[in-house]
């Protein structure tokens, strides 16, 4: 299988801080991967880092065989990488269908964009709330829109922060099967997650960050087993 | 026709130069009053139509409009700074209307629908600067605001040094607004000057005198602009203006009988006058030569008027003086003063030059009998060869 | 000696020009850092307090009572807009630039009609010192002095008492903060009184060595703009920097080229360190702090 | 299907780009939409096209001033109303503009409508000039009050230097620039016309000229803001990182609303300028640069029909307020321009056009 | 202690502009007790919190607090009569260091006991650690840490804590739920806890409120609560 990412010796520090040391990092074509590690650990700072909103110190990222290092971040963005933020970027005083709408316009038009939009907005639960400004929705809610404005384009490899935190296990569930779903239509998944529930319905494979270095990487089952794991990030196995 | 006269006035009533123009108003105002009550002009009375241009070059820009489209005023007193008569000036031609600039400037206005009743560098300068130089020495430094006022009086400035043989120990040029003036006081204290020719204009240029006197400069000044039209001397504590001499046509410190009339008139209507600087002086002569070419033409008519213009003895008995107008120029001649600023801040009048006439435009070719080249002129962009 | 003398003039002209870009900032940099209000009306503040310093001190007072007399009356104005005005645009910005040019014609011409178009004005004391062939007011070193008083002192105020942190909160997140308890409207007034008592003040330490007019506020509010703003986002680790450095490059152009140049090359000087730091200076020293 | 969403419906394979073009006179970048509205619309042209007819020179002329500033303001509102970046500095290019128009008739002259080609070029490097800043600001990362202080700065450093080129030395060809007082001497707009030159002095013909312009630049603007390019600069003031995100080069963005902005500000420059016969260093100085924020911020500065209509009642308003206010008209617009700004904080005009909408909001 | 009432809702309505998002909720927490309240996205569980904190106006029925009647208090002088708030996405002060947040949580504790900082660097070390960093730069878990410590500063009786396992791993998720309980048990103060997280509110919560559309639609008793499937159930309405 081909790789869509891959990463080699990358490195960033800020101040005191260390929130890439030498990663090396590599994406299947088609996967859908996880991406844990402890609060602070540098998972948000790694996307960051892929999405050229930090540069790197040092070290190379290279999509779909082109070396992106040197690119700015939309251009990366139109390599055909889509992303939802730990916390909401979404427009606040617009419309739901309008964020929608800038989110797609640069992909889609006429009718296959309004098309979509209503599609997303059917997805994401949010049609009857289409006119009402995103600044205005419950914080669940916002993360709905978040995703729907990264999925609707069909990246083709797609970077969720944290997507279902503030969700109910009912929603997060819904959110894992609309992730197998857009994965069986090929887009390549990398997410950051904390509910190792909703880890284990997604990901074939995950990787664990401690301190801006790779700590571990395997299987959901391999990793949770993994006793430097549990110490630094799942906790004793009790509760 | 019967009906009043009317006379636009746009003027400063508010914004940065309202400290020295509000009294050119008022002494419209006063020379109205007086003109009406003595029954007017050819027996019609002077109705005002005034307007606060706020120091602000668009409003001369529209008020200009309205006064002459609109109010279709039979002639305009308008403006203080130069700018400000720049603005209005092609609105003026535009509608053939005619203008008085009651203001002392840098000069070279050569235009038939102007009348100027200010003095100009050749009246303030060539009385000025050869005194100055015979009693405090030829080495002058020039302190000049940056902009064409300052730049042309300074070039004024510099050629009677040069004539009379004597040297420019520096020249320097503030733009308008600066207030700070530490690294200037020192180029003047480092200079040989034996006096300091300031043309500062505006109020945060006047600020230049209590840090020179806080830095003890110590040096003469001489000027053409301020105490007469600024009343620096009265802002000021003593003795940041001590030994600050000034040519101008009027000050309300003059002690003839014409003037402490003048001032008791005008402190009997606006007791609360800060000052009666020279432009209020020329605007309420304005308005008497008005009055009395408009008798002789018979008519408010601008070619009539300038008929009149045109024979030369327009001439007016006011504060300061006898003065008339020069049909070439439109400018009008001066009794110029000589007012030192003493210690205490009071003024003395050490020497007076009668009956200065406007010649420069004159003899550089302006002549507003012949034809009306509405432009202005400077020593060194002088009218083109005829 | 000619050397000596030549050093000492220029450290003089920058120390000039380091104090004046300091203490017109000074109030501004309060106002705008802390509360994120453009306020146009600044250079009022400023010719309020040298207003109430002159007329104090002509009817008698101490020059420093005066002075103070001057920062105080700019600070009670000040709170008294604060609560009748500036408080219902916190959440808004740009529309506290309206409001605060709209106080300032208000100011401006309310001055110029209530009390005419000029007020006589008290003259500089202290003197001056004659080294070589120039000599020196030594009320500009007094405004030195001050200026660095004033640095210090903010620096201390806001990052150093409780009331610094409380305010600083209280202007990033107004709403956490009165869930924490925060006082928010008194942190918001006397803020807001402090940076219009330290233009006062402004007013007040320059108004010896000034013409005293209703627009005097103008001279000094570019300069001011200026320097808040090329100091960053943190004004107080911003502020002396950025006055330093303005003041050096107007200072030397000055010095060499004339004024024209010193005031154009603050504004191009403004325009490049903006440009080479597009955080301000603060940005950056923060970023060489850690 | 909700009236936005009718908006939006599928446009036909077929439709022509024009139609595509006219559909976005309306959409969720302006206010009003529907019958009632360009009905309203078509009134207020119509109004402002017979008003001439029963009015005086004076007023009309006076009306056609008001109108050339318009411009500014509607540039002013594309990049901080819409593109929400706040320039303190349209008057550097308005005043470039200006001068531009100045010495290109003085040295081309008049006629054959050669100030229609000097309009064209001033405004042209009106906008050329605001690219360069916006290229220099936008790709330096700059952003925020710092975009307000460089522009700011831009526009005193060109009225510092042009106050003191008074001297004959400071000219370009036959135009003297003549400092502080101003440039004069330049010719107005002239049409050539059979049997001589129409000259569009402050009349009623300029009138009409400034009154189509006036109509086809907001219209245009419509268009182009509820185009997908207006879509992306209000994302931009909304969260530029987000914008950036979803693969918009903002800063190319930013910056040609920037030259929009500029370029507008400059048409009114060079209007201005051909009006008057005069331009001044001081139209671009600090009061100056401050006067179209206040239009904009009172009129609304997030809808473009509001900033136009809002400009033009404030210009309008000052005027008349100083007419007849004498030295208190400062301080009444001074206290107006607080009230307003407390009582309606989205704008006269933009609140007042939502009070209408509501009204008339089931109807139209 | 624990049979006092400490807070109590009654027919509590409140909203945004127009909007009215809260439509008379009844509910009483007691002395000491840890109470959580549930529901899906929207319902209104932040609106709720940030009424009772008084950053929304109520709009109609009453909370009354310790006894007093709070409801036209402002905030802040809510904070001063004991009720800690954690938000939802925490709100820290992005520009003040971490120490300063902590500072500003000082402000609600005047008049009460010295703050507890051992035991709030015990519980959250890394605030100790990162004291000096400005805490617009912590992650997001770290933040949420900082926003639970600023709060526990003032010794407050009531804590609201809005979803707080929301970005969090799961070692502090636990962390924090031993934590709250240990501060519980240790200082009876009372926690209205608004989660989605199942061992969270499973571990935590010894009652819960069930909230649908603005308005409580069931409660759930200890042997529900601590039951996932009961929960769950619940969430999933
Ligand atoms: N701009 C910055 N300056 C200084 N430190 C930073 C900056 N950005 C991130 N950090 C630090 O880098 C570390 C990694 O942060 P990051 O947000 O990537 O963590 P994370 O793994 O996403 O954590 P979480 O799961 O809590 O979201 C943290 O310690 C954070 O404080
Ligand atoms: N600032 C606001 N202005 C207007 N409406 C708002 C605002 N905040 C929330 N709402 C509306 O109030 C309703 C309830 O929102 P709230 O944030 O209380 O939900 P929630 O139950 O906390 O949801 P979540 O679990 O997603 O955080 C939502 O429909 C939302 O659209
Ligand atoms: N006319 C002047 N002084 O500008
Ligand atoms: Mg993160
Ligand atoms: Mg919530």
């Amino acid at each position: 299988m081909t790789q869509i990412l891959q990463v080699s010796k990358l490195n960033k520090r800020f101040g005191g801080v260390t929130v890439a040391r030498d990663i090396d990092f590599a994406l299947d074509e088609g996967a859908m991967h996880c991406l844990i590690g402890p609060n602070g650990a540098g998972k948000s700072s790694f996307f960051r880092l892929l999405l050229g909103e930090h540069a790197p110190d040092s070290g190379t990222i290279t999509f779909r065989g082109r070396d992106i290092t040197p690119l700015r971040s939309f251009q990366r963005i139109r390599e055909g990488i889509s992303v939802k933020f730990q916390v909401p970027g979404i427009f606040k005083a617009l419309s739901v269908r309008q964020n929608l709408q800038i989110a797609f316009q640069h992909h889609l038009h006429g009718a296959s964009l309004t098309g979509t939009i209503r599609q997303v907005l059917d997805f994401t639960g949010l049609t009857s709330e289409a006119a009402t400004p995103a600044g205005v929705l419950s914080h669940g809610q916002q993360q709905w829109l978040e995703i729907g404005m990264a999925v609707g384009v069909e990246p083709r490899l797609l970077l969720l922060d944290e997507p279902t935190a503030g969700m109910s296990p009912d929603e997060t569930r819904k959110t894992g099967e609309m992730l197998h779903d857009l994965n069986a239509r090929g887009i390549t998944i990398l997410a950051v997650e904390h509910d190792m529930a909703f880890v284990q319905q997604i990901a074939h494979s995950v990787t664990v960050l401690h301190m801006g270095a790779i700590f571990a990487q395997g299987s959901i089952d391999q990793i949770t087993a993994h006793p430097g794991v549990q110490e630094i990030y799942l906790g004793a196995v009790d509760a | 026709q019967d009906g009043p006269i009317k006379i636009g006035v746009l003027e400063d009533q508010s914004g940065d130069f309202a400290a020295a123009t509000a009294v050119k108003v008022h002494a419209i105002e006063l020379a109205t009053k007086e003109i009406n009550d003595a029954g007017g002009i050819d027996g019609r009375p002077i109705e005002l139509v005034v307007y606060d241009t706020q120091s602000d070059n668009r409003r001369y820009q529209e008020f200009m409009r309205r006064v002459l489209q609109q109010d279709e005023v039979d002639v305009v007193f308008a403006g203080f700074s130069s700018a400000s008569r720049e603005a209005y000036r092609p609105i003026v031609n535009q509608f053939d209307g005619l203008a008085f600039y009651n203001n002392q400037y840098e000069g070279g206005v050569c235009d038939a629908n102007m009348i100027v009743t200010g003095a100009v560098p050749e009246q303030q300068f060539s009385t000025l600067i050869p005194w100055m130089m015979e009693t405090y020495g030829p080495n002058v430094y020039t302190l000049a605001a940056d902009y064409n006022f300052g730049q042309i009086s300074a070039e004024w400035v510099r050629q009677i040094v040069e004539e009379e043989g004597g040297t420019m120990a520096g020249e320097e040029f503030i733009p308008l607004g600066v207030s700070q003036f530490s690294q200037t006081i020192q180029n003047i204290q480092q200079s040989d000057a034996d006096f300091v020719v300031t043309l500062l204009v505006g109020a945060a240029q006047a600020s230049y005198y209590e840090q020179a006197n806080a830095a003890n400069v110590g040096l003469p000044m001489a000027s053409s602009v301020n105490v007469g039209q600024g009343y620096e001397h009265k802002r000021f504590t003593p003795p940041s203006l001590a030994d600050m001499y000034v040519t101008t046509n009027y000050i309300e410190e003059i002690d003839s009988p014409a003037s402490t009339d003048f001032v008791e008139r005008f402190r009997a209507m606006f007791p609360d006058e800060p000052y009666i600087n020279q432009e209020a002086a020329n605007s309420y002569i304005g308005i008497n030569l008005y009055k009395q070419m408009v008798e002789r033409a018979g008519s408010t008519d601008h070619d009539a008027i300038r008929a009149v213009l045109a024979e030369g003895d327009v001439c007016f008995d006011g504060p300061s003086g006898n003065v008339c107008l020069d049909p070439r120029s439109q400018h009008m001649s001066h009794t110029i003063f000589l007012a030192k600023v003493e210690d205490d801040h009071s003024i003395t009048f050490p020497e007076t030059w009668e009956n200065i006439e406007p010649y420069w435009l004159g003899d550089a070719g302006c002549d507003l009998t012949q034809n009306d080249p509405s432009a202005q002129y400077t020593p060194s962009s002088p009218p083109p060869a005829p | 000696m000619e050397f000596f003398t030549a050093i000492l003039s220029i450290t003089y002209q920058f120390g000039d020009a380091f104090a004046f870009l300091v203490i017109s900032c000074a109030g501004l940099a309060v106002i705008f850092g802390m509360m994120g209000v453009i306020n146009l009306a600044h250079g009022e503040f400023i010719m309020c307090g040298a207003y109430v310093t002159a007329a104090t001190a002509r009817a008698g007072l101490a020059l420093p009572v005066a002075i103070l007399c001057g920062a105080l009356a700019a600070a009670a104005i000040g709170m008294v807009l604060e609560r009748t005005v500036m408080r219902h645009l916190y959440h808004r910005p740009m529309d506290s630039i309206i409001a605060t040019w709209g106080i300032s014609l208000i100011a401006t011409q309310g001055v110029l009609i209530l009390l005419g178009p000029t007020m006589q004005g008290v003259g500089t004391p202290l003197g001056s010192m004659a080294l070589g062939d120039r000599s020196y007011s030594l009320y500009r070193l007094v405004l030195f002095a001050a200026a660095v008083g004033l640095l210090g002192g903010l620096y201390l105020l806001f990052y150093h008492t409780r009331f610094g942190v409380i305010a600083r909160a209280t202007i990033q997140r107004p709403a956490m903060a009165r869930a924490l308890g925060v006082d928010t409207r008194r942190v918001y007034g006397l803020t807001f009184g402090l940076g219009a008592g330290l233009a006062g003040l402004a007013g007040g330490l320059y108004a010896p060595t000034m013409t005293m007019v209703p627009t005097m506020g103008a001279t000094f509010i570019v300069e001011s703009f200026v320097t808040v703003v090329v100091g960053g986002a943190d004004i107080f680790l911003g502020a002396a920097p950025a006055a330093a450095i303005l003041a050096i490059i107007k200072a030397s152009l000055t010095a060499w080229y004339g004024q024209l140049f010193g005031q154009i090359g603050l504004l191009v000087a403004v325009i490049v360190v903006i440009r080479i730091m597009p955080g301000g200076l603060s940005a950056v020293v923060k970023r060489w702090q850690r | 299907m909700s009236r936005a969403e009718a908006l939006d419906a599928p446009a036909a394979p077929a439709r022509s780009r024009a139609r595509q073009w006219l559909s976005r006179l309306e959409g969720p970048q302006t206010m009003g939409r529907g019958p009632a509205f360009w009905v309203a619309m078509a009134a207020v042209v119509l109004a402002a096209a017979v008003y001439p007819l029963f009015s005086n020179d004076y007023t009309v002329g006076n009306a056609a001033y008001f109108l050339v500033w318009t411009f500014m303001a509607m540039g002013l509102g594309v990049v901080w109303g819409y593109c929400g970046a706040l320039s303190f500095g349209q008057t550097a290019f308005f005043g470039l503009a200006g001068y531009a128009y100045g010495v290109i008739t003085i040295n081309i002259g008049s006629a054959y409508g050669l100030t229609w080609l000097a309009l064209i070029l001033s405004v042209g490097l009106g906008g050329a000039f605001a690219l360069l800043i916006g290229y220099f600001m936008f790709y330096g990362r700059i952003k925020g009050v710092f975009i307000g202080i460089v522009t700011l700065s831009v526009t005193l450093v060109l009225e510092t230097f042009m106050a003191q080129t008074a001297g004959p030395q400071w000219a370009i060809g036959a135009a003297r620039l003549n400092g502080f007082n101003g440039m004069s001497g330049m010719p107005p707009l002239t049409v050539p016309w059979f049997g001589g030159d129409v000259v569009l002095y402050s009349g009623t013909a300029l009138y009409y000229v400034l009154l189509a312009m006036v109509v086809a630049v907001y219209l245009g603007l419509r268009m182009l803001l509820n185009a997908p390019f207006g879509n992306v600069l209000v994302a931009i003031r909304e969260n530029p990182e987000r914008t950036e995100m979803l693969g918009y080069d903002i800063r190319l963005y930013q910056m040609l609303a920037f030259g929009l902005g500029g370029a507008l500000a400059g048409l009114s420059g060079a209007l201005y300028t051909a009006w008057g016969q005069y331009i001044t260093p001081s139209s671009m100085g600090l009061t100056s640069a401050a006067l179209p924020i206040v239009w904009v911020a009172v009129g609304g500065r997030r809808d473009i029909t509001a900033t136009l209509l809002g400009s033009v009642l404030v210009i309008a308003g000052f005027q008349a307020l100083t007419i007849y206010g004498s030295q208190y008209a400062l301080v009444v617009m001074g206290a107006l321009l607080v009230f307003t700004v407390m009582v309606t904080p989205d704008g006269v005009v933009a609140t007042l056009m939502q009070r209408l909408g509501r009204i008339f909001g089931k109807a139209g | 202690m624990r049979d006092t009432v400490l807070l109590q809702t009654t027919g509590l309505c409140s909203g945004y502009g127009g909007e009215q998002v809260l439509q008379g909720v009844d509910l009483t927490l007691n002395a000491g007790e840890i109470v959580a309240v549930i529901g899906r996205n929207g319902v209104g569980k932040s609106t709720l919190m940030r009424t009772l904190i008084g950053l929304l106006p109520t709009s109609a029925g009453s909370i009354r607090f310790g006894g007093q009647d709070v409801t036209q208090m402002g905030a802040n002088h809510r904070a001063l009569q004991g009720i800690g708030y954690i938000p939802q996405g925490r709100d820290v002060f992005p520009d003040l260091s971490v120490r300063e947040n902590l500072m500003v949580g000082e402000v609600a504790g005047a008049g009460r006991p010295a703050p507890d900082y051992d035991l709030i660097n015990r519980f959250f070390p890394i605030l100790k650690d990162r004291a000096r960093q400005r805490a617009g730069t912590l992650s997001g878990g770290q933040q949420q840490q900082l926003a639970i410590g600023r709060a526990m500063v003032s010794h407050p009786r009531l804590m609201l804590l809005d979803e707080p396992s929301e970005g969090i791993q799961p070692s502090i998720i636990k962390d924090i739920s031993r934590n709250m309980r240990e501060l519980n048990a240790q200082t009876g103060v009372a926690v209205l806890l608004v989660e989605q997280n199942l061992d969270l509110i499973v571990s935590m919560a010894q009652r819960g409120y069930v909230m649908e559309k603005g308005r409580i639609v069931a409660t759930l008793g200890p042997d529900e609560i601590s039951s996932r499937d009961a929960v769950r159930r619940h969430l999933t309405i």
